[in-house]
């Protein structure tokens, strides 16, 4: 099904020659504003170069590499398993799709099988990391629109019950640590699956509060509609992906295309957005988080007993010398490990690709001739995470 | 002696104390004079800063409790030291001033905040003839001190010399000044209807004064309420445009644009510290009371409430309660409401606001006035059910031309 | 009661000889502004409270703000820097002013027969009287005025609008 | 009605409100020094070393001061030396054996890859100090931490680490 010719044409934008009009009389100057890394609604350390005309945005550069910390160079000196905790300060909201993508990639490259109850372990560990990634993602959104973080403490006081759920299993709230090459560190403690149960129960009732507190809001309907708009031509060529891209129309989730694990065991629908504005990414995140409780209680319903982890040597791991790539459908987007071995227990090349990063290159072209303060919530909407842009 | 006159109507104690005093002050006529003067002004001064330290805790509390939290338990019972220990923190806090800004103006905004903030408090009425200021212009004179506080909003803004707090210093101006119109509009009902500008008779006409002074206590506690302005239709709209144009005026949500501190980090306010963002913080929390205090003036029947006549006393007048204890529960109730639509909506955009003020508010109080005239000419019977079905059809015609932009409600397809 | 009259009137001179005098724009509008308060003070004492509050509203509230709006947002003109106009020609000012004062503003004052008791105090000064004579008698004074201000506010508007070309608007 | 979606919003956080007073699952601050015990049987902060018999800790770690751990952890915050006995001959045990836990992450890396069960991941977290470095310099006193402390932190992994020192014991024992 050709994803691009089916839906409405969505608005194409003038062209991004947006000139200060200094006619005779009442030419006002650009105005330079450097929302800087010190700023109360960037999401972390990161500096957008606005330059304004009065409200309106004429230019905008984004600046980051303020949380650069050499993740790559430093995995090339460090063994296989070693850098699997940094792998969870990538995206430090969802360390668990990080760990999965990781040892996916590896076991790619090295062929090693993964017990059937390691892979449900792994659904289910990531479509939590979904639940609670868009929840406070969404909360974050509101809270850049204005209202006094109401809607960003629901969705914490949510997201508490998934993170002690995560410490439970693996040790630790955020930087979970948790997948090794060929499944899980260790078992799922006993108790576990019937706690993950009645929370995933009890989701539904968080998430019609939410909607009811935010989707007709007057005031948010008009702040987001028509704000941002992303032409699905222009998503497509600048390689968006993930919740980002469906918004714009384009029907491309990588659970759907890839399959990879045991996603086509579980049936789930993929919401599509009609326009792009900051409306529909917003409302995407919600109609996953539908999608991902039903998920989780397919897979809670059908989790096997037995092994959770393969035969692996923890010490002196040698992969084969070869190149994987091995990709995953990060609740940001299509997150993916490049690694090339050279048959020593340190890999040659080790390579991220990271979904806010490349979600971020549109910001100019989303915030052009929008007012500043529609230019902070295009920035919400695009949900980054300055640990993986600057890896 | 004293005593049974002082018992003899309640609801006057403190009326009679102050007449007992100048009787004893008979002798030379500038002391009774300062005498009042002193009354009436050291309680303002007294009690409105009580109460801002009460609301910061109250907002604090509400706020939290909305939001699932605690909120502050530490300072105190109940935290209820917590304001005084912002106070004292705000007192050590240092008082940066930045080198390029212009002193003496970024001196004088905080000043210049308050002085509007606690004169214009003299012209609302607490309780029966217990009113700072009697002015035959008591409307007119609150407006015109009102829109002073527009200036030194703008003055802390542009002498800071700091980019954001220039984007909320114009952002103030524009808000605040759009504002007013819909604040005047939504006055001109009431003060057509009362016929005078002066707050006590506007208060007194919202009373049926011969129910009250009938024996039968039920019709004298209805004679207290019925007749409140906010049950009429035009009246309602009228509190509803006054209290969202309140809303602008103070800078509270959805309208706190000029100190938006997602966008431009403090706003107004980013240069300052310690005691003057204090006062900052005070004038704004002084001028909420005393906008809440002409809301519950004009709409809420001012002083009056369910009230009923001591057994004892024969002076068809006297009520058990005092007024002001009236008018200080529904000042609250209106800062209760306005933190919980602070723990509720999002800001609005700097056009919407516009069109916001320009294109609904203004339209919908101009047609109020008509409302109110019609009603005033109409049988109630007719009046009413009318006054509401015209309001709600131009309400819901202004909403809707104003949100063509926006298109349908839109419905998710799944691939 | 004439102390308050003195000392309105003192703080009135003194607002405005600062708002021509200081070199800040921005300091001599606030001293205009503090004169017009003083003039507000001074129509309170002539029991007028409706011109003391429509002074306010009016002088303080509306007109000084525009100015100093006008004033912080064009630049450089903020009066901060070094050209200013001081030429030594003040002495001659000063004597141009002092024989207006004595050729025309004395005799006028000290010949004039000004009536002896002021008025029969008999009109009140109640908003009232004044919302009825601006009724009856100036009804059409009201009405040109009204026309007056919608005219001067459309060519506001209209000067304001065509600063902003069509294709700049923004897009939503 | 216009103002639909604003009155639903007021709904949802008056309801909040005064939910927080009355239902448990809404308020679920915990007040951390007074009451609520936030540690769960798998957390893990920081490492300590396991000795077997209370009298003699320091001789009966189990640490043989291999190094594999030293090796392998991705921050390098470990520091060991091995000790030698009177005549100057290496012995199988660590003299030295820092954790420097400023660094530390608590990632759990080495106590996968050490084959003799010897380092084990603590849940005591109130590891401040008053000096950054003297403080959070942990030597192998501080370290060292018997048996039983494990069987009370992470009981079921304790259980399973001893059936394997059994087991190997016994394998190891008749050979």
């Amino acid at each position: 099904m050709n994803p691009a010719s089916t839906l409405p044409e969505s608005p194409v934008l003038p062209p991004r020659d947006y000139q200060v009009y200094s006619g005779d009389d009442l030419a006002t100057n650009v105005l330079e504003v450097a929302m800087g890394p010190q700023h109360p609604s960037t999401h972390g350390v990161f500096r957008m170069d606005v330059s304004l005309d009065g409200e309106t945005v004429v230019k905008l550069k984004p600046v980051f590499g303020y949380l650069h910390r050499n993740h790559e160079k430093i995995a090339e000196n460090v063994t296989y398993l070693s850098s699997m905790p940094y792998t969870d300060r990538l995206d430090y909201f969802c360390s668990m799709t990080n760990n999965w993508a990781y040892a996916m990639t590896v076991e790619k490259l090295t062929g090693i099988a993964v017990p059937e109850r390691a892979e449900y372990i792994r659904v289910i560990m990531a479509e939590l990391t979904r639940l609670q990634n868009h929840a406070s993602l969404v909360g974050f959104f509101v809270n850049d629109l204005g209202a006094s973080g109401t809607p960003l403490l629901y969705a914490m006081r949510e997201r508490e019950h998934i993170l002690d759920l995560f410490e439970w299993a693996s040790g630790a709230r955020m930087m979970c640590n948790y997948f090794r090459f060929g499944g899980c560190r260790n078992d799922l403690p006993p108790g576990w699956l019937q706690q993950c149960r009645k929370v995933v129960d009890a989701f539904p009732a968080f998430m019609d509060e939410f909607e009811k507190l935010l989707t007709e809001n007057e005031i948010i309907i008009s702040r987001t509609q028509k704000v941002g708009i992303l032409p699905r031509p222009l998503a497509i060529n600048a390689g968006i992906t993930g919740p980002m891209l469906r918004a714009s129309g384009v029907d491309y989730d990588i659970r759907k295309v890839d399959n990879y694990g045991i996603y086509n065991r579980f049936n789930f629908r993929v919401p599509l957005g009609e326009v792009g504005d900051c409306y529909d990414r917003f409302m995407l995140r919600l109609l996953e988080m539908h999608e991902s409780v039903s998920i989780l209680k397919q897979a809670l319903d059908s989790i096997p007993e037995g092994p959770v982890i393969g035969d692996v040597k923890a010490r002196n791991f040698r992969p084969k010398v070869g190149e994987a790539y091995g990709r995953i459908e990060a609740p940001k987007g299509e997150l993916g490990f490049f690694l090339v071995s050279d048959g020593s227990p340190k890999p040659y090349r080790y390579r991220v690709r990271p979904p806010s990063l490349i979600n971020l290159t549109v910001l100019e072209d989303m915030c052009l001739g929008h007012k500043i303060a529609d230019a902070v919530i295009i920035l919400g909407s695009v949900d980054i995470v300055l640990g993986e842009v600057d890896r | 002696m004293i005593l049974n006159t002082l018992l003899d109507n309640p609801d006057q104690i403190l009326v009679n104390l102050f007449h007992q005093g100048a009787a004893l002050l008979q002798a030379c006529p500038a002391l009774v004079i300062a005498l009042g003067i002193l009354l009436s002004t050291v309680p303002l001064v007294a009690i409105f800063p009580a109460c801002f330290a009460i609301t910061t805790w109250l907002e604090r509390k509400g706020l939290a409790r909305i939001q699932n939290r605690i909120g502050p338990n530490r300072a105190g019972w109940f935290g209820l030291l917590q304001p005084m220990a912002d106070g004292i923190k705000m007192l050590l806090k240092e008082d940066i001033v930045p080198q390029t800004s212009d002193r003496l103006a970024h001196f004088l905004a905080p000043v210049l905040l308050l002085i509007p903030a606690f004169t214009v408090l003299s012209v609302l009425p607490f309780s029966r003839n217990m009113i700072p200021a009697a002015a035959d212009t008591g409307v007119i004179l609150f407006f015109a001190l009102g829109s002073i506080s527009t200036l030194p909003v703008f003055m802390a803004g542009w002498s800071s010399h700091n980019k954001y707090s220039l984007l909320g210093g114009m952002r103030a101006i524009a808000q605040m000044v759009s504002y007013e119109i819909p604040l005047v509009l939504s006055t001109v009902t009431v003060v057509m209807l009362t016929g005078s500008l002066n707050t006590v008779k506007i208060v007194e006409f919202q009373q049926v004064t011969h129910w009250i002074e009938g024996s039968n206590p039920a019709l004298q506690i209805l004679g207290q309420v019925l007749k409140w302005n906010v049950f009429t239709p035009w009246g309602f709209t009228g509190f509803l445009i006054f209290f969202i144009s309140s809303l602008a005026e103070i800078n509270r949500c959805p309208f706190d644009l000029p100190e938006a501190d997602s966008e431009i980090v403090a706003g107004h306010l980013t240069e300052y510290s310690g005691f003057k963002y204090a006062l900052f913080f005070m004038g704004e929390y002084v001028s909420a009371f005393a906008i809440s205090g002409l809301a519950v003036t004009l709409f809420l029947g001012g002083w009056s409430g369910p009230n009923i006549r001591p057994w004892w006393s024969e002076d068809p007048r006297a009520l058990l309660i005092p007024g002001f204890v009236w008018f200080f529960l529904k000042m609250f109730a209106l800062i209760l409401i306005m933190i919980w639509i602070r723990g509720t909506l999002p800001r609005l955009r700097v056009d919407h606001l516009m069109a916001f003020a320009w294109k609904f508010l203004m339209p919908l109080a101009l047609i109020n006035i008509f409302i109110a005239g019609a009603y005033y000419y109409l049988p109630h019977w007719i009046g009413w059910p009318a006054g509401l079905i015209v309001i709600y059809a131009c309400y819901e015609g202004l909403g809707r031309i104003n949100r063509r932009h926006l298109g349908p409600k839109r419905i998710y397809r799944y691939a | 009661m004439n102390i308050a009259f003195y000392l309105l009137s003192a703080l009135a001179v003194t607002g405005a000889l600062l708002a021509i005098r200081l070199r800040n724009l921005v300091h001599a509008t606030l001293c205009l502004m503090f004169f017009f308060i003083s003039l507000a003070g001074m129509y309170v004492l002539l029991m007028a409270e409706f011109i003391a509050a429509v002074q306010i509203l009016v002088y303080v509230g509306a007109v000084g703000i525009l100015i100093l709006f006008a004033i912080m947002l064009t630049h450089h003109i903020t009066g901060a820097t070094r050209e200013r106009i001081s030429s030594r020609g003040w002495l001659w000012g000063l004597g141009a002013a002092l024989a207006v004062l004595f050729t025309v503003l004395l005799p006028v004052l000290l010949l004039s027969v000004l009536p002896a008791a002021p008025a029969t105090p008999d009109f009140s000064p109640s908003v009232r009287n004044i919302g009825l004579s601006l009724m009856d008698p100036y009804t059409i004074t009201l009405q040109v005025m009204g026309l007056l201000l919608t005219a001067a506010l459309i060519g506001a508007v209209a000067v304001a609008s065509t600063s902003v070309r069509p294709q700049d608007k923004p897009r939503t | 009605m216009l103002g639909k979606g604003i009155i639903n919003g007021l709904t949802v956080t008056a309801w909040n409100f005064f939910g927080s007073y009355f239902s448990k699952s809404r308020l679920t601050t915990v007040q951390y020094p007074e009451g609520g015990n936030t540690v769960t049987a798998f957390s893990r902060n920081i490492p300590f070393l396991v000795f077997d018999d209370a009298n003699a800790p320091i001789d009966s770690l189990r640490c043989v001061a291999c190094k594999i751990c030293e090796k392998e952890c991705p921050p390098q915050c470990i520091y060991i030396v091995q000790d030698k006995d009177a005549n100057g001959k290496l012995i199988k045990s660590p003299k030295i054996f820092d954790i420097d836990i400023s660094v530390c992450m608590g990632c759990q890396i080495c106590v996968e890859v050490c084959p003799f069960e010897s380092i084990k991941m603590d849940s005591h977290f109130e590891l401040a100090g008053r000096d950054r470095f003297a403080d959070l310099l942990l030597h192998r006193e501080q370290l060292a931490k018997s048996n039983d402390y494990y069987h009370k932190i992470h009981p079921a992994e304790a259980r399973e680490v001893d059936d394997r020192l059994a087991a190997k014991q016994k394998k190891a024992g008749p050979a």
